[in-house]
């Protein structure tokens, strides 16, 4: 009798159930070794409302689907009901937690196939508004990664800062959540007086948290036992899943519009997204945690750089009889979670033939996320989908 | 990009080209050659990742438009493939062998425009809605205004205006 | 929409079963080895209709009202995007539990459902059933002007239009979207009707049953679930 | 032991007082957690707010015999383990029924609600409570391997199993506290002790945002009053016993308090910082160090 072999644990589950001859899974639900359980849409581990339903055996996940349409409100077909300048409420509403991608996406559209050259005071006052969303969103995202391990801490402090950010939203757009700041041929209006000062009291904050964040959360050893090797993307899947970019980065392909396809000014900025090639919630989380001080140093950079006056809308036609020739383009952008991308064809008509937005979630909450929980525990669920940044809204519109 | 076209030309019909930005171009095909072009720019040319997968409808041409996107990481450009497809008994050949991603656009699909991608896996499964049993809500002769009026139960008060002649009226009354 | 309504030209592209596989009749092997037949609908849920509550007076009533305004628990169920700006409450800018409000997260133990926002026919059915699972008496507060006439979204086929339809409301804050402070301003007034001993809408929901089952059933076609979620 | 009716008053009134300090404890805690993420937290009478509504609630569901009955063993768990703890040293009212071996049947009031509650959470019928309920019992059995080992070393250090006599043998000045007298124990029962209170990185029973919220999911209304009575009780009654084992026990109801509220603020003070840990890496953690130190603790006396 071998003694090793009874000490021996069997810690190789990749073939566990055993797979049929249609190659799916073999589950019996009524051999009562499976349980299905369903994690949403009333689920506080859920990002935003979806649901995820899960088959375990024991703690272990050896099935799940991803359900979808709980926020869907048809934004594609009400688009196509109104004018290009109605378009843009209706349209910030796509992804709430991040708005103002949706509308530079937008206005990216309608410029690109009306043929509109946006004033460069413009560019550059966009590129700040977008980098202030994008950092709203990550003082909340880079906690919460760890809040998903309950660790709550982080978060409470960084939802005070994105308080801050967000003041100077209001300040600058009067919203709070929804700005609609950007709208085609130029945005709004020029930054306030002091706005500049009082940014940079709140990114001083902002650098303090960033330290902060580094020891509860990188520094931790439960976190790095919680998250290091846990949902872990081999280099392969970020083409044949769509993997977009934090989640690419951590995989060690550098997946970043900013640099890739340079937009607006970007090219006139000094920046070098963080990659690295563990690919797990740990890495995923330590270039989330890269991106936001980037994104501190980005929006001092662009507040040097930017003309303090200027030309700030390109003139367009009467927008109630805005009609824009037949064609169609495809305009992206970087997002906190990757690549953002709007679709757009017009037929010369004054309202848009059909708006498709392509958002990193929706393959990562889909495809992705379905396959890294097989094998993962029910404990973790919550920390790889936070991992991937999913945000429902954008993946059913 | 001109080099990539041009291959492609000299081995697929291409019926139509659009250059929107020198990093993105459309290309429509016959729709008996989408898949093979399709698979050709993926498999030999880069274009390895899938962008998005669409469908518009031309309503007036009895047509279904579809896109599939496709982004070449190395070169950075983008082609739009189009094929245009029937509007009754839409069907169109699945290509979820080729990106594990494409499943959730074709399930979308057959369920927004009622396109079918037959052996797609979950093709039947309810993707967005539940229990819909009316037209494919995308489909442009589907009227959503009308559609909620009649369910919803809308709130009486409500004045809807057509915007251009109300702002008229009411910036411009003499005229 | 009803049958009849309904274009009979267009192919019906959907055929299925509405029976979640789950709740489908089946026959299961006892652990002896006999076998039972088992109807989950019937069998697993309470088909019993829920009783109306006295609405009582006096001094202890009262101070019992004072304690259910006073200890407010929130379902965490963010049904639509209104859910943004549900977590600052609970973050150092403006921290609603200094007014007694918590977040609870299964429906078992809270008191108050936020909707936030616009509601979509798959949600409405969740919120529904997590709605009648919370023990009485409960509070629903609308947010957002989505659940007062539908908001943005007024012409969407798939947002219901008025909550009040379907869900008896309590309190509704307008805006879109509302502010943290707006919401702590709803949580202000429904104490107050609370105290007041008004805030009485579960009871009414309960007194028109058949009406509002009749309008979720409307709209809510795949009706797998009890009349009434106990 | 003393079975007359003032006995019983004296114990009844001991209980009344520590389920108030249980609940002031809990929000004071609670309030130290909120000023540390910046917020101003709950008011201190919350706990009595949130209690009475809980009785006052008007409809209550209920899933069978057992589902009562499980806030109700778990309350007795509580019960039980404060009956048989001498709450103040040397003082006949508040020493309750404590007699010559009660910390065997400490340990075993200690086990007792937790398998109550998991057979009232299994009737519920709702699959997290099953998870949390299997997740907790895990837990629980390891959380008992090092505690039990340190009570074992204490045991042997004193030659007695009364309570009363262990805080006797302390008495006599700061240094004569089993905390210095025996570290290695005492190392042992504070670490389990982070998993008894169930705070963070240990408080995967509950956890709200993996199984919301593990055994008590169904529990609402009486039946959650009940349980949250328990955790008042519980909690006092707890640091109690590990402030009678190991730091001197108390003479008067002052020392019982602040010496209760320092015992269950080591627990939060760890949980404050840490997330949380799987129940694997939990069962491994507790099998390692704590029971490391209780056979050291064990070794050392023998």
């Amino acid at each position: 009798m071998d003694i090793k072999k009874i000490f021996q644990i069997n810690n190789d589950r990749s073939s566990y159930p055993e797979i049929g001859e249609d190659g799916k899974p073999i589950i019996d639900l009524s051999s009562h070794k499976y349980v299905k359980i369903w994690q949403g849409p009333q689920h506080p581990g859920v990002t935003g409302n979806m649901a995820l339903e899960l088959t375990l055996s024991g703690d272990e996940i050896v099935e799940s689907k991803t359900h979808v349409g709980y926020l869907h409100r048809g934004f594609e077909k009400l688009m196509e009901r109104r004018k290009f300048i109605q378009c843009f409420p209706t349209c910030v509403r796509l992804c709430v937690a991040e708005p103002d991608p949706n509308e530079y996406l937008l206005a990216t559209c309608v410029e690109e196939l009306s043929g509109i050259e946006v004033p460069e005071t413009a560019q550059w006052l966009r590129m700040l508004v977008l980098e202030m969303s994008r950092l709203q969103v990550l003082l909340r995202g880079v906690p919460g990664q760890a809040g998903t391990f309950a660790l709550g801490l982080g978060y409470q402090w960084g939802s005070y800062i994105r308080d801050l950010i967000l003041d100077r939203f209001e300040e600058l757009t009067g919203g709070r959540v929804y700005h609609m700041y950007i709208l085609p041929g130029g945005v709004r209006g020029l930054l306030p007086d002091g706005f500049k000062k009082r940014l940079e009291e709140n990114l001083k904050l902002a650098d303090e948290f960033v330290k902060n964040i580094n020891d509860l959360m990188f520094n931790n050893i439960v976190f790095k036992k919680r998250a290091k090797g846990l949902g872990y993307i081999p280099k392969d899947y970020i083409d044949r899943y769509g993997v977009y970019g934090p989640a690419a980065r951590a995989a060690g392909v550098m997946r970043d519009i900013r640099k890739t396809h340079p937009y607006l000014k970007y090219a006139e900025l000094d920046f070098e997204p963080y990659t690295t090639t563990e690919s797990d919630v740990y890495a995923r989380s330590v270039v989330r945690w890269h991106d936001l001080k980037m994104t501190i140093d980005l929006i001092r950079q662009i507040m040097a750089k930017m003309p303090e006056k200027g030309e700030i809308k390109a003139p367009t036609p009467n927008v109630m009889h805005w009609r824009i020739p037949k064609g169609e383009t495809y305009v992206k952008c970087e997002s906190s979670r990757g690549e953002y991308g709007m679709y757009m064809v017009t037929d010369g008509s004054d309202t848009p033939r059909r708006v498709n937005l392509k958002g990193p979630s929706y393959t990562h909450a889909n495809a992705l996320l379905e396959k890294l929980l097989i094998n993962a525990n029910i404990a973790d669920t919550a920390g790889i989908m936070v991992s991937l940044a999913t945000c429902p809204p954008e993946i059913e519109r | 990009m001109q080099q990539i076209i041009q291959d492609i030309e000299s081995r697929f019909t291409i019926t139509d080209k659009e250059t929107r930005r020198n990093d993105l171009c459309f290309l429509t095909v016959d729709k008996l050659q989408a898949i093979s072009l399709v698979t050709y720019l993926r498999d030999y040319q880069g274009y390895a990742s899938l962008t998005l997968l669409t469908a518009v409808d031309w309503i007036e041409e009895g047509n279904f438009q579809l896109t599939y996107l496709l982004n070449n990481p190395s070169t950075r450009t983008e082609i739009g493939v189009r094929t245009m497809i029937d509007r009754e008994n839409a069907t169109m050949e699945s290509t979820h062998h080729l990106w594990e991603n494409i499943q959730t656009y074709q399930r979308e699909l057959k369920e927004m425009f009622g396109i079918d991608f037959p052996g797609s896996p979950r093709i039947d499964e309810d993707f967005i809605l539940e229990g819909w049993d009316n037209i494919p809500p995308y489909r442009r002769d589907f009227d959503t205004k009308k559609y909620s009026e009649e369910t919803y139960f809308p709130r009486p008060g409500r004045e809807t205006n057509d915007p251009s002649t109300y702002m008229k009226s009411k910036l411009y009354p003499n005229d | 929409m009803e049958k009849e309504n309904k274009p009979q030209d267009i192919p019906v592209v959907k055929t299925k079963n509405f029976i979640a596989p789950e709740n489908e009749k089946r026959t299961v092997t006892a652990p002896d080895g006999s076998l039972i037949e088992v109807d989950p609908i019937n069998d697993y849920f309470c088909q019993e209709r829920p009783e109306e509550y006295k609405v009582k007076s006096g001094a202890v009533e009262k101070f019992l009202n004072w304690a259910r305004a006073e200890s407010l628990w929130v379902l965490g169920f963010g049904t639509g995007c209104g859910s943004i700006e549900i977590p600052p409450l609970v973050t150092p800018r403006f921290d609603m539990y200094r007014y007694g409000v918590q977040m609870r997260p299964t429906p078992r133990q809270s008191n108050v459902f936020i909707i936030s926002g616009y509601l979509s026919v798959k949600t409405l059915k969740r919120a529904i059933r997590s709605y009648e699972q919370m023990p009485s008496p409960k509070y629903v507060i609308g947010l957002g002007s989505c659940t007062i006439n539908g908001g943005m979204y007024w012409d969407s086929y798939n947002t219901i239009n008025r909550l009040d339809h379907y869900l008896p409301v309590d309190v509704y804050i307008a805006g879109c979207m509302p502010r943290p402070e707006a919401l702590l301003a709803g949580f202000a007034k429904l104490k107050e009707l609370i105290k007041a001993g008004k805030a009485e809408k579960a009871n009414e929901y309960i007194r028109n049953l058949d009406w509002y089952k009749a309008n979720q059933k409307k709209i809510i076609k795949d009706w797998n679930m009890p009349d009434y979620n106990w | 032991m003393d079975y007359s009716i003032t006995k019983f008053l004296w114990t009844l009134l001991g209980l009344f007082i520590v389920t108030n300090w249980g609940m002031l404890m809990s929000s004071t805690i609670r309030r130290i957690g909120a000023r540390v993420s910046g917020r101003i937290g709950i008011p201190w009478y919350q706990p009595w707010v949130d209690l009475t509504k809980l009785y006052s609630l008007k409809s209550q569901v209920s899933h069978g015999t057992m589902f009562y009955l499980g806030p109700v063993f778990r309350l007795m768990g509580g019960v039980g383990l404060f009956l048989f703890l001498p709450m103040i040293f040397g003082s006949w009212h508040w020493s309750n029924y404590s007699f010559s071996g009660d910390l065997v049947l400490i340990l075993y009031f200690q086990l007792f609600g937790m398998l109550g509650m998991a057979l009232g959470a299994g009737e519920g019928g709702h699959p997290y409570s099953t998870i949390g309920v299997s997740r907790g019992l895990a837990q629980f059995t390891t959380i008992e391997v090092p505690m039990t080992l340190a009570v074992i070393s204490i045991a042997i250090q004193y030659h007695t199993l009364s309570i009363s006599q262990i805080v006797a043998a302390q008495q006599g000045g700061f240094f004569t506290w089993t905390v210095w007298t025996n570290p290695f124990a005492t190392g042992a029962a504070m670490l389990s002790l982070l998993g008894a209170f169930g705070h963070s990185p240990f408080n995967l029973i509950q956890a709200p945002n993996e199984i919301p919220i593990g055994p008590p999911t169904e529990y609402h209304g009486v039946f959650l009053g009940f349980l949250r009575t328990n955790n008042a009780i519980l909690h006092v009654a707890e640091a109690a016993l590990f402030m009678n084992l190991f730091f001197g026990g108390a003479t008067n109801w002052i020392e019982l308090i602040v010496k209760t509220f320092l015992i269950y603020f080591w627990s939060v003070f760890v949980g404050m910082v840490f997330p949380r840990f799987r129940i694997e890496q939990s069962v491994r953690w507790f099998l390692k160090i704590p029971t490391l130190l209780g056979i050291l603790a064990i070794v050392i006396f023998l």
